[in-house]
């Protein structure tokens, strides 16, 4: 009986640490390539910004529309503290963390009284009005000008300047923020965002707070956007307010919904697919195309969203989990128990 | 020690811009009763249930739930002292498996918070242990245990119902409300339902519960309380009620309209 | 007097802008009640209808015939975007189908600049140049286009709505989808019909304030995003409150430029949104209703 | 069907990793097989997003000069191969784009960055890797960086604003207009143009009466502009590109404000004019000779450039060619003109565009030394006037 809690949730290392072995080895690979490797920490930053995203969105069932506020939060206070105030990294990305939270503390409590497309709109104006600081706290900030000089970062006496060294450091975060979420979604902390995304009223009736869990796990997902947006900032050493605007937290949603919700490895895939689609683009549109530009790449990125979306609705992910686990059943021959054949209607929670 | 009062409704009214739709009703359920809410269409049955467990706010009017007032709680609030519900139009978590849904309904009985859960601390594993075990437990007493690992969505209407059942039950509550529960039931899932409320009183539940069909009613209710047009025109025992000139009139007037 | 020909000066900036959003912001609120949808895209329907127009006129048509090839061109390409990229995916979730506009738009963008390329376009005003002036105030005679055009527009789906059976067939979709079924009125046709008017209505305040601020491929972004604003202001179940909220925020932009700085044109719309959003839900000009939640 | 098509993306998605992988080992023989037969450059700018009216043609341009060196037998027999990413206007895009012309295409030089900003997040890898690279953004940190920070490899073909501005305020004050209304679109082109009219004004004894701005979606701004004519300017700076610049300048003649109105150089497009109308009448800018090139004497040394690059511009692209395009024309033959005359081999290219001196170019005559990664001065630039709907050089 103790093996119980395994039919519904995926507790198992084994897929998460072959990937986490596979990730860290690329760079010994494309060692040479810092395209690559800074492909792969773009894909980093993204992923920890959609992972406590997809708690958000897919598991509580929450929209937000100004998670690049938080991403920007987490950036000018650690562009702040190490450049201007010549303080080391970790309290810079501390402290963007800590502004991080009680700004979506206070956004959040009047926030999450809405729902659906107002808890859109209001979490957009949440991020413009943001952005408006950023643009226009010139003291700060630098304004439209930009942010200079941000040093790169240093943490337990090593100084991440490379594109190598910073790949194993972004992907360690990566790792950690989607451990961290995946422990919190198979508890009771996550199934009540589950109940809440289910039923409000009937998860209120068996005693879920539901807006103090919203609350609680926007915060975490302004904390997850911070502490991305933070490490950013030392990776470009420069940041201006365009960064932040509204696009960006419609790309985030963006992944967020083609990684797929409800799968705590969405917001990764989705973040995956998003930079690769566009680098992919950037070589594939000029060869059917010759002399196109963006433009092209644009279209076609649209196009595809919109393909994927009518026919994947609830994102790659699921599809990709759907593919591995038939090439791996395929390899052992039968379910190994006469459980796992009665469960093949169920999903297991990643 | 089975006269303690568990729920004391005085005087309770709601008005919707208007309309009264409960009007100065009040009733006592007891420790270990099965109390029925009878009454037509739209007499303010389950706007009654939205009240008892602070959905909607009351108009006017008290509550008091073991000793304690609970009006103007929010219904998480009044959860936690042991008040849990179904609901008419079914509420189950479509985006969870059968027994995730029931542990769900342990949420109160836990202590999981953020942090913990997200660096799994010690405790966690045998917390979640223990609540997976209660919530088959939970599922083996309305016999749909089989059913644990499937996907909620999938299952029948009537599995669904028993399944809001026993998300109710594993909140280990002192009082449940039931809202209609045979409603869409056929004849045997009925009298399955019913032996499992049967059993369950006799270990102690109450029970507050809305239906329509007379049949269930009578068979196990203690006490009826009847409205009609948000109004309380009778309480009694099934004996009672069933001779009661107002009740008969008002389900009459009922059948005369259609 | 400066005072007042400064107010009436603002007055009349507000309205021209806010008949935009207003045209715009009606189409928001067609699509949403009908199907439920928040149309990101819905700007570019705008920006479609303005440039389409500029080119006709430049290959020598007159304006009006112009004006209404144009508008019915972006009818078209409405209706052929909600056929192909939100019918197939009406059952998603919100975010899904947020997305699919999104997506949407940027292919709307991306052909514009293929077709039309990166720099604005002009159109020239319907009737001259020539200033009105009142009470020391500069009115353009374009402003008095604007207002007129989209009060004219907003006359004839008055009319559609209520007095035309296609019209009352939309209508009844946005009071009782379940009823208007039963009354055999297709809920999917309805959609189809609800979003090509709402972007043949775009197109029309496109073409009207082209001559005012250019026309450009991403001019659709902020016109879209603003008239949205407009139509939660107002209500997004009713079309009456919805255009007053595109003339008060018109208004209200025109008087923070005026007044203030136009830095914080954006951040004071979307604060009044918050408020709006916060404490009248329902949008301002929503009566109080008796209605069970 | 649904499965189906689900499958083909899917596919696609795995085939993604494949091809990036693909390319990898691709970049990597071309790399071991010498740059012996062709020379690679590399292009990034902003043909679409927020910067493309001004990237487009600035993509266009090099895409054309290229072909038109490989069609004259290319640089010393060598063919160029140029290798241009769009960064979409996106700091990301350009960031990335820049890494992969560096590290995966392996090119020689860059040629690039249509936003000062995107050209400021790419000046790091370019220093980085000791890669030379000329911008075409206007920003003046992207040479000269208050922080001091190293720009070795780094030139730039515009105008900074610290050539741009005493020239205005240096007409303002001949003219004898003192009391001046400032007004700048709300973005880092508009604010860094601020920033130095407020750091030079007094030398010229130039006061700002008042100081506003506007936004780049800007539709109407007469309520702004109510305000401006309440504080009784001379004349009016209105700092911004064409579509903004020409709605500010409609509503200034609708108010009849008949002020001197002078602009930035980005309002140098015909579609300016064709915006404005006839609000655009007697405007005052600084704009590099390209677009008077038909009104300079015959014995300017520019003109015969000028006017080529004018010609081979519309006939290719069916569109007058601008400043913009005209700042990425300088670069790339720069660049040529530097490999010609020191071979491929950076550091020597780099050494050669530092003392690269009497280029005769779009934009101006270069003249590059250590401390002056810009080249150009104020003798870059002329007056010019919007008269009966034509660019006329102002006296």
């Amino acid at each position: 009986m103790d093996n119980n809690l395994t039919k519904i949730y995926n507790r198992s290392l084994k897929g998460p640490l072959i990937f986490f072995v596979v990730i860290m080895l690329l760079p010994f690979i494309f060692q040479s390539n810092n395209y690559i490797l800074s492909t792969f920490i773009m894909i980093g930053f993204y992923s920890l910004v959609t992972t406590g995203l997809t708690l958000l969105i897919g598991y509580a069932g929450q929209i937000s529309l100004g998670h690049a506020a938080f991403y920007g939060i987490g950036a000018y206070t650690s562009a702040y503290f190490t450049a201007t105030l010549q303080m080391p990294s970790w309290i810079g990305i501390l402290v963007g963390a800590i502004i991080a939270s009680l700004v979506s503390l206070i956004i959040g409590i009047p926030v999450f009284k809405l729902k659906g497309h107002y808890l859109a709109l209001a979490t957009l104006g949440f991020g413009v009005i943001i952005f408006t600081f950023f643009k226009e706290w010139k003291t700060i900030t630098g304004g439209l000008n930009g942010f200079f000089g941000i040093p790169p970062l240093s943490l337990f006496g090593i100084s991440f300047s490379t594109d190598f060294q910073f790949y194993f450091l972004i992907w360690i975060f990566v790792f950690l923020g989607i451990f961290f979420a995946r422990n919190i979604v198979q508890s009771r902390v996550g199934r009540a965002l589950m109940s809440i995304h289910g039923s409000e009223i009937a998860s209120e009736a068996i005693g879920i707070n539901i807006n103090k869990y919203k609350l609680q796990i926007f915060v975490l997902s302004a904390v997850y956007a911070s502490i991305a947006g933070s490490l950013y900032a030392h990776y470009v050493t420069f940041i201006n307010p365009q960064l932040f605007e509204m696009m960006t937290s419609i790309y985030f949603l963006i992944m967020v919904v083609i990684g797929g919700i409800g799968n705590i490895w969405g917001g990764l895939i989705g973040a995956a697919i998003y930079v690769f689609l566009g680098e992919l683009l950037k070589d594939i549109v000029p060869k059917i195309i010759p002399n196109a530009s963006g433009e092209f790449e644009i279209v076609f990125f649209g196009v595809l969203l919109v393909v994927i979306l009518i026919y994947m609705p609830n994102g790659i992910s699921k599809a990709i989990f759907h593919f591995i686990k038939r090439i791996t059943s395929n390899f052992k021959n039968k379910p190994v128990s006469a459980f796992s054949k009665k469960s093949t209607g169920s999903d297991i929670h990643d | 020690m089975t006269e303690e009062t568990l729920l004391k409704v005085e005087n309770l009214s709601k008005s919707f811009g208007g309309v009264n739709a409960v009007e100065n009703v009040s009733f006592e359920v007891k420790k270990g009763e099965i109390v029925a809410v009878i009454g037509p269409n739209g007499a303010g049955k389950t706007t009654l249930f939205n009240l008892v467990t602070g959905v909607i706010p009351a108009t006017s009017g008290k509550i008091t739930f073991k000793g304690v007032s609970i009006i103007g709680k929010r219904p998480y609030q009044i959860a936690s002292l042991g008040m849990t519900r179904t609901f008419q139009n079914l509420q189950v978590f479509n985006n969870m498996t059968v027994i995730e849904n029931v542990m769900t309904g342990s949420h109160i009985r836990l202590k999981t918070g953020i942090l913990s859960s997200g660096l799994r601390l010690p405790n966690v594993y045998k917390e979640e242990k223990e609540v997976m075990q209660k919530a088959l437990q939970c599922l083996e007493q309305v016999g749909i245990a089989d059913l644990a690992f499937e996907r909620a969505e999938t299952l029948p209407y009537g599995n669904q119902r028993l399944l809001e059942i026993a998300r109710a039950v594993a909140a280990e509550p002192s009082f449940i409300l039931l809202d209609e529960p045979m409603a869409g039931l056929n004849p045997q899932e009925s009298r399955n339902l019913v032996n499992v409320l049967k059993n369950m009183r006799k270990q102690g539940m109450t029970f507050l519960f809305v239906e329509h069909d007379m049949e269930t009613v009578m068979s196990i209710a203690d006490k009826i309380v009847v409205l009609d047009y948000g109004k309380k025109i009778a309480e009694g025992t099934p004996e009672e009620i069933s001779s009661n000139p107002k009740v008969i009139a008002a389900y009459l007037g009922e059948e005369e309209a259609i | 007097m400066e005072l007042t020909s400064q107010f009436i000066q603002l007055i009349f900036s507000g309205l021209t802008i806010g008949s935009i959003y207003a045209l715009i912001a009606i189409g928001f609120v067609i699509i949403y009640n009908i199907t439920g949808l928040l149309n990101l895209a819905q700007g570019d329907f705008a920006m479609l209808g303005a440039l389409t127009c500029i080119s006709f006129v430049n290959m020598g048509f007159p304006l009006i015939i112009a004006i209404a090839v144009s508008v019915v061109i972006v009818t078209i390409i409405g209706g052929l975007f909600e056929r192909l990229a939100i019918y197939p995916a009406r059952n998603s979730s919100t975010a899904t189908l947020l997305i699919i506009t999104i997506g949407a738009a940027f292919v709307f963008r991306g052909i514009s600049i293929l077709i039309w390329g990166t720099q604005p376009l002009a159109l020239r005003p319907f009737s001259g140049n020539q200033n009105i002036n009142f009470l020391d105030a500069t009115i353009q005679p374009q402003s008095l286009w604007a207002i007129g055009i989209s009060l004219l527009s907003l006359a004839v789906l008055y009319y559609f709505f209520n007095k035309t059976y296609l019209g009352k067939a939309v209508t009844a979709c946005v009071v009782n989808r379940f009823a208007a079924r039963l009354m055999g009125i297709s809920p999917q046709k309805m959609s189809f019909w609800a979003v090509s008017i709402s972007a043949g209505l775009g197109a029309l305040a496109g073409i009207v304030i082209a001559p005012i601020s250019g026309a450009s491929y991403d001019m659709g972004i902020m016109i879209g995003l603003k008239a949205f604003i407009a139509a939660v202001i107002g209500g997004l179940s009713n079309a009456p409150a919805a255009i007053a909220g595109a003339f008060l925020i018109g208004i209200l932009e025109s008087f923070t430029e005026g007044y203030l700085s136009s830095g914080y044109k954006d951040a004071i719309s979307f604060t009044l949104l918050l408020i709006v959003l916060f404490f009248m839900p329902n949008g301002l000009f929503s009566k109080v209703s008796g209605k069970r939640v | 069907m649904k499965k189906f098509v689900s499958l083909i993306i899917l596919m696609l998605f795995l085939s993604m990793l494949a091809a990036c992988g693909n390319s990898e080992s691709a970049g990597g023989k071309n790399n071991d097989s010498g740059g012996s037969d062709v020379i690679k450059i590399g292009a990034i700018y902003s043909a679409s997003g927020g910067g493309a009216p001004l990237g487009k043609s600035q993509m266009e341009t090099v895409k054309m000069l290229v072909e038109q060196v490989n069609e004259n037998d290319g640089i010393d027999g060598k063919k160029i191969e140029l290798i241009a990413y769009d960064d979409k206007s996106d700091q990301n895009e350009a960031v990335l784009s820049m890494k992969k012309l560096i590290e995966q295409d392996k090119v020689l030089a860059v040629v690039g960055g249509t936003l000062s900003g995107n050209a400021l997040a790419m000046v790091p890898l370019a220093e980085k890797s000791k890669t030379p690279f000329i911008a075409s953004a206007t920003s003046k940190q992207i040479v000269k960086p208050d922080d001091n920070s190293s720009r070795d490899w780094i030139f730039k073909t515009t105008q900074s604003d610290d050539v741009v501005i005493p020239k205005i305020l240096a007409y303002l004050k001949e003219k004898n207009l003192t009391k001046i209304a400032w007004l700048n679109v709300a973005n880092q082109y508009g604010t860094s143009a601020h920033e130095e009219f407020n750091r030079l004004k007094g030398e010229y004894g130039i006061e700002a009466v008042i100081e506003e701005e506007f936004e780049a979606t800007v539709d109407d701004a007469k309520a702004m502009l109510t305000r401006v004519k309440k504080s009784n300017p001379q004349a009016i700076i209105v700092w911004g590109t064409a579509q903004e610049s020409s709605v500010i300048t409609k509503n200034l003649h609708q108010l009849g404000m008949k002020l001197p109105i002078i602009e930035s150089q980005g309002i140098g497009t015909k579609e300016f004019i064709e915006l404005t109308g006839e609000a655009a009448e007697g405007v005052i800018f600084p704009a590099g000779r390209l677009i008077v090139a038909e009104q300079l004497p015959d014995n300017d040394p520019q003109k015969e450039t000028l006017i080529k690059y004018k010609e081979d511009f519309k006939a290719k692209f069916n569109y007058d060619a601008n400043t913009f395009g005209g700042h990425t024309w300088d670069a790339f033959y720069l660049l040529v003109n530097a490999i010609e005359k020191a071979g491929t081999d950076k550091e020597k290219i780099r050494e050669q565009l530092e003392n690269t001196k009497n280029f005769v170019g779009i934009s101006g005559i270069f003249n590059f030394s250590k401390d002056n990664h810009t080249g150009l001065d104020e003798s870059s630039l002329v007056m010019v006037q919007i008269k009966d709907g034509k660019f006329v050089i102002a006296e």
